[in-house]
Parts: C-alpha cells; structure tokens; sequence
C-alpha cells in the first residue's frame, strides 16, 4: 500500500511517500502502526482532527475501511483558491 | 469544461478572451481570479502552492461537471498554478458562461467554495521572517453548506 | 472607480487586465460580462440599445460608490455599451477588486441587480421579423429585496 | 421645464424632447395635462404602472411635487446589464 504526505504532514515525516506491508482494517489502525514506529510519525498525527484522509484519491475518513484500498493520503485541510 | 493546473504564469485577461470566444450564444459570464497578496507586516517573498496530482484534476473536473449540471451552464474553465508565485501573480482563475446571469454567478461562487475546502492544494508563506503554511479558514468549511441541496 | 459608457465596442479580458494592474495588494477580482444572446428565433440582428446620457453616469458612479462603501472594495470598473451591438458582442462589464473573495463576489452581484433595475439604460431587438423593446423582468425588480440593509 | 422620453414612450410621443410651460404641481398633473394635448400623449401615458419618472436625473414618483424641478423624464422600466 502505498501512503502519501502532503504539507506539513509531509515535512513532519520528512519522505512525501512510501509503500508499506500492513495488516490494518482502518486508516485508525494504520496511524495507530504508524505512530508506533519512530517520533516524526507520532508528531505528524498526534493530531487526527487537523488531517485529512484520502482514500484512492478520493476523501474518507479516519473510520474508513482500508481493504483493496491502494493509496492513502494523509495532508491538513485544503487551502487552495 | 476545461481545467488546468499549471507551474508556469498564467494571464486572467487572455483567459477570459479565449474562454469567451470558445461559447456560442451566452448571455453571462462570470470569472473569479484570486491573486498573490502581500503578508499584513509586507514581508512576502513567495507563495508555494504543493498539490496531490493524482487527485487534483479529476476533483476540478468533478466539481466543474456538477456545477454545469446543477446551473445548465455552457461552459465551465478552471485554472490554478502550482509551484512558487510572487505577490500579485495569479494563482487561480474560474470562469462561468450561461444563458443568465444568476446561473453565472451562483456557480462561481459554488465552484469557488468547493475549490477552497476539497481541492488538494496547500500555500506555504516564505517571508523574510521564515515560513509557514497558511491554515484553512474554518469559514471556508462552514460556507458549503450553503449548496446543499435536499 | 472607473466607469464608461461608450459607443465602440470593448474587449472584456483587455478590461480585466487593465483592471487588474491597477490594483494594490488584493486577493480577489470578479467579473462579470453581458453578452448579446440570439433570440429563441435566431433571427436577432442588431441589438440598439439607449440610454439617457445625463443621468446614466451618475447613477453608475454612485452604485459603485456605495458598493465600495458597503464592501471595503480597493477598485470598482462598470463599462456599458450604448448603440448598435451585433451577436456575441459584450454589452457591458462590471469588475470588482477586493481584499477577499465574498466581498468580490457580493459587491458585483450587488452592482449587477441594481444596474439592471436602476441604471437608465433600454435595450431593442431589431430582427428579420421587426423590433421590439426588451421588457423589465419582474424578478430583476424583486431581486433587490436582497440588498436591503435594517 | 425640460420634458424627456425613452425608448417607447419617445417613440409613441415621436420626439426625445420638448420644453412647456406648465401650472402643474405634481408630475401626475402634468401627465394629464399632456394627456389633454394630443392622442400620442394619450398612448405614451395610457398606463402609468408601466412608466417610471426622474426629476433632475433622479428616479422619483408620480406623486412628487415638481415646482423648481428643471428636468423631467418618463420611460419604461430600465432593462441595461
């Protein structure tokens, strides 16, 4: 599965993407393993309700089942126009 | 419907012409631009505008099909720079042809609020004091409700 | 503020260019431009439109003049042909520049109902079957309950 | 008192405009003295719910009072933008 980081979330992690082997049902549950791994992921979501979840290019939400899913992108909210 | 995203300057008056010139018997158009404005303490040196490129066009050409649904429109155009801009460069530009002026102009606005808050685009701020993202407007979120419909 | 009344026919996107690198230091310009649109027939071959040249500037200043007032607006421009217009040709454009987007948005909504309504302006289609006066809309007057302030 | 016509009512009337003299006090008064004039008189101002009127160059009704009034103007409801 591949993950994607855009703004600051990106800049947390420090990569703007990588593939990851997991074994979680929800994007929770994906953050939740994420934020095991090292300090940048924990500063990066420490937050859920100052991200956005995009699930195969299109929104979701944090309760989302993730199964077949291929993408998921995680950025603050929006601030184009 | 055309929609473009795009690194390099683009100009609203030549957008406006060819956009123009592209419909046949309107009576409206309507065309929003919004343009690069200095920080209050005029310190900006640069506006950069990162967005999701797998995800972007097809959410602009989305909301451009429901806009042109919803209000019968001829034509919908929707172009917004990416990359680094410079106070007063344009960032992003929609335009709006009907056969009236209302449909003209509730679409804009709508195309407007729905680009603000669900187009994947994020600013960054570089002034001569550091950086930082700008933040959503929580307004910005709150304003779609205005379009939905039961 | 800048507006004209003029015989000779205009470019809209040379106008929102113009209007453009006036500005100082806005995030948003609207626009909005009237075209001449065929009749149901597609018999309609000159649109002559009349006006009332001693009160028709006035008024037009003093719409915009309130507008900036009631929006905060760094710029207003209203162009409006008079004379004979031909298919396609624009009629008539009015611009605002503001610091954000709903006051763009409002203020040329706003200088659109009333000029429709309160600027001393009448159109006639003259046609292969014979001329008529375009008749008010009933809703064009209704409309600008929306702008009353209590 | 300078009187000016638009649009249809210029043409039933078949000038732009003319100058009279006039005891009227009202503009109601002096649309039915002109009325009393001549039948294209009566055509322009057959039904007044489809006129409107300006004083010096300002929208106003048929009600008002005109002494000191140098220019009047009857027309149809605007249709520009």
């Amino acid at each position: 599965m591949d993950i994607l980081y855009f703004a600051w979330v990106r800049e947390r992690i420090g990569i703007p993407r990588e593939t990851v082997e997991t074994q979680a049902r929800t994007v929770l549950e994906l953050v939740n393993e994420l934020k095991q791994r090292e300090p940048r992921y924990e500063a990066a979501f420490s937050d859920l309700s100052a991200l956005k979840v995009a699930l195969d290019q299109s929104l979701s939400d944090f309760d989302a089942d993730i199964d077949g899913v291929c993408e998921i992108a995680f950025f603050p909210p929006m601030t184009g126009g | 419907m055309r929609v473009v995203v795009q690194d390099s300057p683009f100009d609203a008056g030549h957008e406006l012409e060819f956009f123009r010139n592209r419909q046949d018997n309107i009576g409206a158009i309507v065309t929003f631009s919004g343009i690069v404005r200095d920080t209050p303490a005029k310190d900006l040196e640069a506006l950069v505008i990162e967005h999701y490129p797998e995800m972007t066009e097809s959410t602009l050409k989305d909301m451009a099909a429901q806009a042109i649904d919803r209000w019968s429109l001829n034509d919908v155009c929707i172009i917004h720079r990416v990359g680094r801009l410079v106070p007063r460069d344009p960032i992003m530009m929609v335009a709006t042809a009907a056969a009236h002026r209302r449909a003209a102009f509730e679409s804009a606005d709508f195309l407007m609020d729905y680009l603000k808050s669900r187009a994947p685009f994020w600013k960054k701020e570089l002034t001569s004091n550091g950086s930082s993202w700008v933040s959503a407007n929580a307004e910005d979120e709150a304003t779609l409700n205005r379009w939905q419909t039961n």
